[in-house]
């Protein structure tokens, strides 16, 4: 195993990572601050790279499609927000599960009566599409804009959450509405917005997802559930700690993928390797959030703030 | 007279199937001091929430400086000019003591006196100050008492109301809040004060109201009041 | 409790009225021969168990466990796995069942109880996947495509290879575990339970261990769990790590929130809504979700406590407080559930 | 002997020193006061003797044993109750139901999985004579959730008698309660008095000066002084930090 | 006649259900709306993928709407679940998307056919055609699933060369980066892989992106085909796919049946509604040899057997073996960009005529 491959792959987890922080992002909005359990934020993706296949389609035009998915995901965040996310806030999380739930069996199969059961093409902005060598091995450019575009977000999110006083306000107002309403904020409306910059995230991620992985009905799901782990290891509502997360899900998901089969190799009969290494592999992120949560049961970076 | 800053007609509630309230009338003038007087379970916190629109009512008026008020959003009504100390304090248990007082600060060009700013109420609550970067959940009751009296202070309102205002409070700190209170008062503040010490109520309080099973049934000043002490036993088990 | 009284809650009467109409089903649908329905019938009774087993942990303890497929596979494998050794007895199944779903639930519950909240959530779907990636790489025993199971259970004279056998020993189950959860409400054990979610550092305070009433509750609930998937192996012949797979667990889910969390007859009630529901829909389009999932989210709009709640309702009651004593009485509040914030 | 012994018990939030060194006795049938402002360390104390907060030092002695290290669930057993300054009661549960809990988990253990909880004799005997003497008998079986502030304060320390405690430790009892249920509650605890010892937290001066037999003056996590309530009445410091001129 | 069709019509691999229904539809209607000269009733089910849906809908088949013969079936884990009903029951079953080796094996049912293939022959003819072309050294892949390791297994029984890497990754795993660089520092002569659906798009779209494609060529079964195809689009260039049938096969049944399904559903065929096709067509004179009474279930299966070596495939030559699994031939297809546009070629068949691992092990009946 020579360094150099290691480090392509230690490259390789962090891009991974990024890419799953650009989901998180959107999901630890709503779930951390508001408090709000959204299982929909895989449709809300999924709906983000749909439009922006179809705008891309149109348009030819690879920006367009991008802001065209977040417009769409923006505007429906608004109205299931309108409709009936407002509804549940002061409901326990259950209810949540269960409304959410719903949704994401209303979008899948949305998707498939509008676009059919096929996945749709996406194809990666012309400008991107070469490869860049690194280390020998060649990376799809493309990757690199990910990572830009994650970090800028993570930047965005830090911001919004911890300095700004809307965020303090849904803070507050995750807890006590009334309150916070009989003091003079129209916090339903703020709800509202922050919902709805929740699911333009998860337009932007579906988006610019859409070039390298399939667009399809139900192609939220999966995505989901790696999401909540590393929000749950990150520590609930902490956008830091959702960023750290989703790089240390990211590295040890790659590595555990490519070095656990060799090491098993290794030290057990080739038989037992071949069948074990992979089903530890994928095991191995359901493992690390279990240990993490029984050792720190807040996650690793708890919000600071309750 | 002018109109008064706050009016309540006939104001009637009910949780579910239970009507709490039945009929409750006041009124509180600007720059006033009302106190809503009763026993435990009578309806004076049902009233408060009504007023700020936390709870729908079911009959009756509340008029802000003339306007219909009731039915309207909590918010909208807080921004008229009111604040609210809520019974058992409820501060923001995430936030930290200086988010509870900034994240819903507000300024009211209307309001009248001096301005509350972070500076003013710290000065007010030394012990806030020291206290600024824990979060709410982690106050003594005290602190938190204070806390949701500099909150609402922090609003710049025109009419405060407090429910339970000194509740928890160390006798040296109430006391301090009484005199604050009164230099509220002073400064044209107009208030509602609910709370079980009637005789420093009657000290700097205006006009009192004595609430029994949802209903209205004594109005007086502060001299009529002591004049009968009947009512005070009658109604408040003195 | 089966005797008509008319005084009797709608709440109440209308389950055992449903318990009355499952008990009679096989004898019309084999008078109409309509035999399938006997075996559409015996999968919801089957969930209606692992939903109220779910309930105990869910409804009264506030334990929101996202990992209960686990159990139900545990019972499936605890089927699949002897029977592929040429083991029938239905005893050893039965043993195998309780024995891996009491100690898995242990230890997970151990773990997870350390937890709370979301992190409750997680941690149980994070074992529940364990599982679920564990079975799909057991090769030997069918791996993803599952198990055959060519030897049901046999218990005494029964075997549980026959639907209709499945069917009656399921819904003796089911009314047995219903009736003892009715009883557990309001027993101390219950009372302890349903306190600790609603407040549990008072029931520490009144020299309760917390702890050891959930992770009971807990281990219990897998226990109850295993055995739904136990009659489950059996009713389909087979055993599949599908079983495990976290929308499982999310429908069990589903099905004790539609029929009202903590409360006695939810959780029948609950599967066969959701259940009977898909089935009905199902048969007038092919994009039965499209209706199906709104029809979730409208549920799960609804302000009364699930469809014991809506049944509470329609009886327009006197305008007293409840006294939660009731059998089927919701909570009102929202609780602080353990996974619930 | 004292039913109730402290040896320098310490906590610490961070750099806050929020109980300093408190070393307390309190005897068999006494009624013992802790006065001091607000965030003085008093109910972090309560939180201490009742065991749901460990402490960074020191000892607690209950009853002539060393409960120190035992969790809370042990020393309500062992008869050292607690009430909430912050109301916690049950709020799905009945008036009676919440008392009936308490007053079982304080003597036996709730592993009981078929007969109600209610039926349990002793238990809601217990439950029902709390309530009596709280006087929210009329109330027994209203949803917890469902009463005023003043009848939760009420409720919160039915429960604690329920458990036929040896030892009380009551957190601000009176606090939200109007002037007519304080001066009931009063009433209550002057008898209750000699039958079980008390640690009392209020700010309700006239409460504390007609119950106390001793208070203790907690200030900023210090014990500044010790006394009847004569001598605290009358001493400059106390009145300085705490009384003010409020009494006279 | 009443026929019952299952497939999995929602979720990830709907497309696959819908090929399915809409290929054995196609054949009802040109064959007048009837099979074997009767007026024919075709329920749907949707088994979602799920072991215990399907088994349910099997069962509602049989009991309920008593269906003369069941097709669909689903996916491997599905038709694996169904197997014991549909024994016990002994109702004629068609598999248009499954031919697991148990059942081609010891566990084979004289009821149980499938119209597709036996699951290891695409994989055979790989491995054979790999072999053919001289290939020295190929990194295999596939999900770590019974299947997954299936068409590995089969691609080696018939190649010889040097494995250089057997890897098997997550099943739905979205990102392969991790994988592609392993590849790539292991400098192979060729890659085979097993991706069905999505993940199979993932894949080859990260090949290609990773700049691996077409330099390094791609073969692979159930990856590149009509249903990835409209998403991969010029991704695809380099790939070469094993299969019993593609839109390109140039038959002249082929082509009329191509033609005739994009004209009535706008889209080009799968393989899976070639195989559902070709079922609608095996009925059709199993049933007319019947005379349409089917309540003789031994007969009817036996009938269909029989018609198995009659009908004209879509695929070219076929017939059941003895296991009631296809004999039948496997090709290469090759995708490559020419003016711009991606074309779809056959380069080679090799496996024809071919049988199964399996057969020796089904006790003849
Ligand atoms: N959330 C609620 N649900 C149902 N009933 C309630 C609720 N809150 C209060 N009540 C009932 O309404 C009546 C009036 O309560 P309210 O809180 O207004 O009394 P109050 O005058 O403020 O007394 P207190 O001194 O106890 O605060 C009481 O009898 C109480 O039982
Ligand atoms: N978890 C915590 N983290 C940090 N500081 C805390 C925490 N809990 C309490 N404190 C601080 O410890 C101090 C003592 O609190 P405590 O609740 O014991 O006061 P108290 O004497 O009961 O006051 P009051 O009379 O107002 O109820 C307070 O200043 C409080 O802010
Ligand atoms: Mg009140
Ligand atoms: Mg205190």
């Amino acid at each position: 195993m020579s360094s150099t491959l290691v480090l392509a792959q230690l490259l390789n987890g962090l891009q991974y990572g990024v890419l799953l922080f650009l989901l998180a992002a959107g999901l630890t909005l709503v779930f951390g601050i508001m408090s709000f359990v959204n299982l929909a934020h895989g449709s809300l993706y999924m709906m983000g790279a749909y439009a922006a296949a179809v705008a891309y389609a149109h348009t030819e035009s690879f920006g367009l499609s991008v802001l065209a998915a977040m417009l769409v995901a923006l505007l429906l965040g608004l109205v299931l927000e309108v409709v009936a996310v407002s509804r549940l806030y002061q409901r326990d999380h259950l209810n949540h599960v269960l409304a959410t739930f719903g949704l994401v069996l209303f979008f899948n199969e949305l998707v498939r009566v509008i676009w059919g059961p096929q996945p749709v093409f996406v194809q990666v902005p012309e400008a991107l599409s070469g490869t860049v060598n690194l280390l020998g091995f060649t990376y799809p450019a493309y990757r690199f804009l990910i990572i830009a575009v994650g970090l800028a977000v993570a930047v965005g999110c830090w911001l919004l959450i911890n300095k700004t006083r809307m965020g303090m306000l849904i803070r507050a107002g995750s807890f006590n509405p009334k309150m916070v309403a009989a003091l003079g904020v129209n916090i339903q409306l703020l709800n509202a917005l922050l919902f709805a910059v929740g699911a333009m995230l998860a337009g932007l991620a579906g988006a610019m997802a859409g070039p390298i992985l399939s667009v399809q009905s139900g192609m939220g799901e999966p995505v989901l559930i790696t999401t909540l782990v590393v929000i749950v290891i990150g520590g609930i509502g902490s956008i830091n700690g959702a960023f750290y997360a989703a790089l240390i899900v990211g590295i040890v998901d790659t590595l555990g993928r490519v070095f656990l089969p060799m090491w098993l190799r290794q030290v057990a009969e080739r038989s037992f390797a071949d069948a074990a290494g992979p089903a530890l592999a994928s095991m191995l992120v359901y493992l690390l959030m279990a240990v993490v949560l029984a050792w720190r049961p807040q996650g690793l970076f708890p919000a600071k703030r309750g | 007279m002018t109109t008064p800053f706050l009016s309540v007609q006939g104001l009637q509630a009910a949780y579910g199937h239970a009507q709490v309230l039945f009929d409750i009338s006041f009124d509180v003038a600007p720059g006033q001091v009302v106190t809503l007087l009763g026993r435990n379970g009578m309806g004076r916190s049902t009233t408060v929430k009504c007023l700020f629109g936390m709870m729908a009512s079911k009959g009756g008026t509340i008029r802000v400086e003339g306007e219909r008020v009731d039915g309207q959003r909590s918010h909208r009504i807080a921004r008229r000019g009111l604040a609210l100390v809520p019974e058992g304090r409820q501060v923001f248990p995430n936030l930290t003591v200086e988010e509870n007082l900034v994240a819903t600060a507000r300024k009211n060009d209307h309001a009248q006196g001096q301005p509350w700013t972070l500076e003013r109420v710290y000065t007010f609550f030394p012990r806030l100050k020291e206290r600024r970067s824990n979060l709410g959940s982690q106050l003594s009751g005290g602190e938190q008492q204070m806390l949701a009296i500099g909150r609402a202070l922090m609003t710049n309102p025109r009419l405060l109301v407090l429910d339970e205002a000194t509740e928890g409070l160390a006798p040296l700190i109430r006391l301090e809040i009484w005199n604050a209170l009164a230099e509220l008062k002073r400064e044209g503040l107009s208030q509602i004060v609910i709370d079980k010490n009637v005789s420093h109520l009657l000290g700097f309080a205006d006009q009192h109201y004595v609430i029994e099973k949802g209903k209205t049934v004594w109005k007086g000043s502060s001299n009529e009041l002591r004049a009968q002490p009947d009512i005070v036993h009658q109604y408040l088990g003195v | 409790m089966t005797t008509f009284n008319p005084t009797m809650r709608l709440g109440t009467l209308v389950p055992l009225l449903v318990f009355a109409a499952l008990a009679m089903l096989p004898f019309v649908a084999s008078a109409l021969d309509q035999s399938f329905y006997v075996a559409l019938f015996a999968r919801i009774i089957i969930y209606a168990i692992a939903a109220s087993a779910l309930n105990l942990a869910l409804g009264y303890g506030g334990l929101v466990s996202f990992g209960h497929a686990l159990f139900l596979g545990l019972g499936s494998y605890a089927v699949g796995i002897p029977a592929f050794h040429e083991v029938s007895s239905g005893w050893v199944h039965l043993a195998l069942t309780l024995l891996a779903c009491g100690v898995v639930g242990y230890v997970t519950g151990l773990i997870s109880l350390r937890t709370s909240g979301i992190a409750f959530i997680m941690i149980t779907l994070a074992f529940a996947q364990m599982g679920y990636f564990l079975f799909v790489s057991l090769k030997q025993y069918g791996g993803d495509d599952g198990l055959s199971v060519t030897l049901t259970s046999r218990i005494g004279p029964l075997d549980l290879g026959d639907s209709v056998t499945v069917y009656f020993v399921a819904l003796a189950v089911l009314a047995a575990v219903t009736w003892w959860l009715a009883r557990l409400r309001n027993a101390p054990f219950g009372m302890a339970l349903r306190g600790a979610r609603q407040n549990p550092r008072r029931v520490h305070a009144v020299g309760l261990p917390v702890i050891r009433y959930q992770l009971t509750a807990y281990v219990i609930s897998a226990m109850l769990c295993g055995l739904a998937g136990m009659l489950l192996a059996n009713l389909n012949a087979f055993a599949s790590p599908s079983t495990l797979a976290w929308a499982i667990s999310g429908e069990l889910i589903v099905m004790v929130v539609i029929g009202g969390m903590g409360t006695v007859f939810g959780p029948l009630l609950g599967a066969l809504a959701f259940l009977g529901l898909e089935e009905v829909i199902k048969s007038f389009t092919e994009h039965w979700m499209l209706v199906f999932g709104p029809l979730i989210l409208l549920i799960a709009l609804m302000r009364n406590k699930g469809l014991v709640g809506l049944l509470q309702s329609l009886e327009r009651r006197r305008p007293v407080a409840e006294n939660g004593n009731s059998p089927v009485a919701a909570p009102r509040v929202r609780p602080a559930v353990k996974g619930g914030l | 002997m004292a039913m109730l012994r402290t040896e320098a018990l310490s906590k610490h939030y961070g750099a806050l020193l929020v109980t300093d060194a408190v070393s307390l006795d309190i005897n068999q049938g006494e009624l013992h006061a802790i006065i001091g402002p607000n965030g003085a360390g008093k109910t972090t104390l309560i939180n201490q003797l009742s065991g749901e907060l460990a402490s960074d030092r020191g000892r607690v002695w209950f009853d002539g044993q060393d409960v120190t290290a035992l969790p809370i669930q042990e020393r309500a057993r062992r008869g050292l109750l607690r009430s909430y300054q912050i109301t916690s009661i049950f709020e799905e549960f009945s008036v009676l139901e919440n008392a009936t809990l308490s007053a079982l988990g304080a003597r036996e253990h709730a592993m009981r999985f078929w007969q109600p909880m209610l039926a349990n004799a002793r238990a809601r005997r217990d439950a029902e004579e709390a309530l009596e003497a709280t006087g929210l008998v009329q109330r027994a079986d209203v949803a917890a959730g469902d009463l005023g502030y003043g009848e939760r304060r009420q409720l919160e320390l039915a429960m604690s008698l329920a458990a036929k405690p040896k030892f009380l430790l009551l957190d601000e009892p009176m606090a939200g309660m109007s002037v007519q249920e304080s001066a009931a509650v009063t009433a209550l605890l002057q008898r209750l008095k000699r039958r079980y010892a008390i640690l009392l937290v209020e700010h309700d001066m006239d409460a504390v000066f007609a119950l106390a037999d001793r208070i203790s003056v907690l200030v900023y996590g210090k014990v500044i002084f010790t006394g009847t309530p004569e001598e605290v009445r009358n001493h400059p410091e106390v009145r300085a930090v705490y009384l003010g001129d409020e009494v006279h | 006649a009443t026929i019952g069709l299952m497939a999995p019509m929602s979720g990830p691999q709907a497309i696959v259900g819908q090929d399915q229904a809409d290929g054995f539809m196609l054949a009802v209607e040109q064959l007048g709306g009837k099979l074997g000269g009767q007026p024919v009733t075709v329920l749907r089910e949707d088994d979602q993928l799920k072991p215990e849906i399907g088994v349910q809908i099997v069962r509602k088949f049989i009991d309920k709407d008593k269906v003369d013969a069941i097709v669909g079936l689903s996916f491997s884990n599905v038709l694996m679940a169904s197997v014991p009903r549909l024994a016990e029951a002994g109702t004629v079953a068609l598999a248009t998307n499954a031919g697991p080796s148990p059942l081609a094996g010891a566990g084979c049912k004289p009821n149980v056919f499938s119209m597709a293939w036996q699951n290891d022959g695409a994989a055979e003819a790989m491995g054979k055609f790999a072999q053919d072309r001289g290939i020295k050294r190929v990194y295999l892949m596939a999900p770590n699933y019974q299947a997954g390791k299936d068409m590995l297994a089969g691609f080696k029984r018939f190649y010889k060369g040097q494995v250089v890497e057997e890897a098997y990754t997550q099943i739905n795993q979205p990102d392969y980066s991790a994988e592609l660089a392993q590849l790539q520092a292991a400098k192979p002569e060729a890659v085979f892989v097993f991706y069905p659906g999505g993940m199979g798009v993932n894949f080859v779209k990260q090949m290609s992106q990773a700049g691996l494609l077409p330099g390094t060529p791609l073969y692979s079964v159930f990856t590149v085909d009509g249903t990835t195809l409209p998403s991969l689009r010029d991704s695809a260039a380099g790939t070469i796919s094993g299969a019993m049938w593609d839109a390109a096969l140039d038959t002249p049944e082929n082509k009329k049946f191509v033609a005739a399904f994009e004209t009535k559903y706008k889209r080009t065929p799968s393989e899976y509604a070639a195989t559902a096709f070709d079922a609608a067509q095996v009925l059709d004179v199993a049933l007319r040899k019947v005379g349409g009474n089917t309540s003789d279930k031994k007969a009817f299966a036996q009938a269909v057997r029989a018609a198995g070596s009659e009908f004209k495939s879509v695929r070219g030559p076929f017939k059941f073996n003895t296991n009631n699994m296809p004999v039948q031939n496997y090709y290469a297809f090759d995708a490559k960009k020419e003016g711009g546009k991606l074309v779809v070629r056959q380069v080679g068949t090799p496996l024809t005529l071919h049988a199964d691992a399996y057969v020796a092990q089904c006790a003849p009946r």
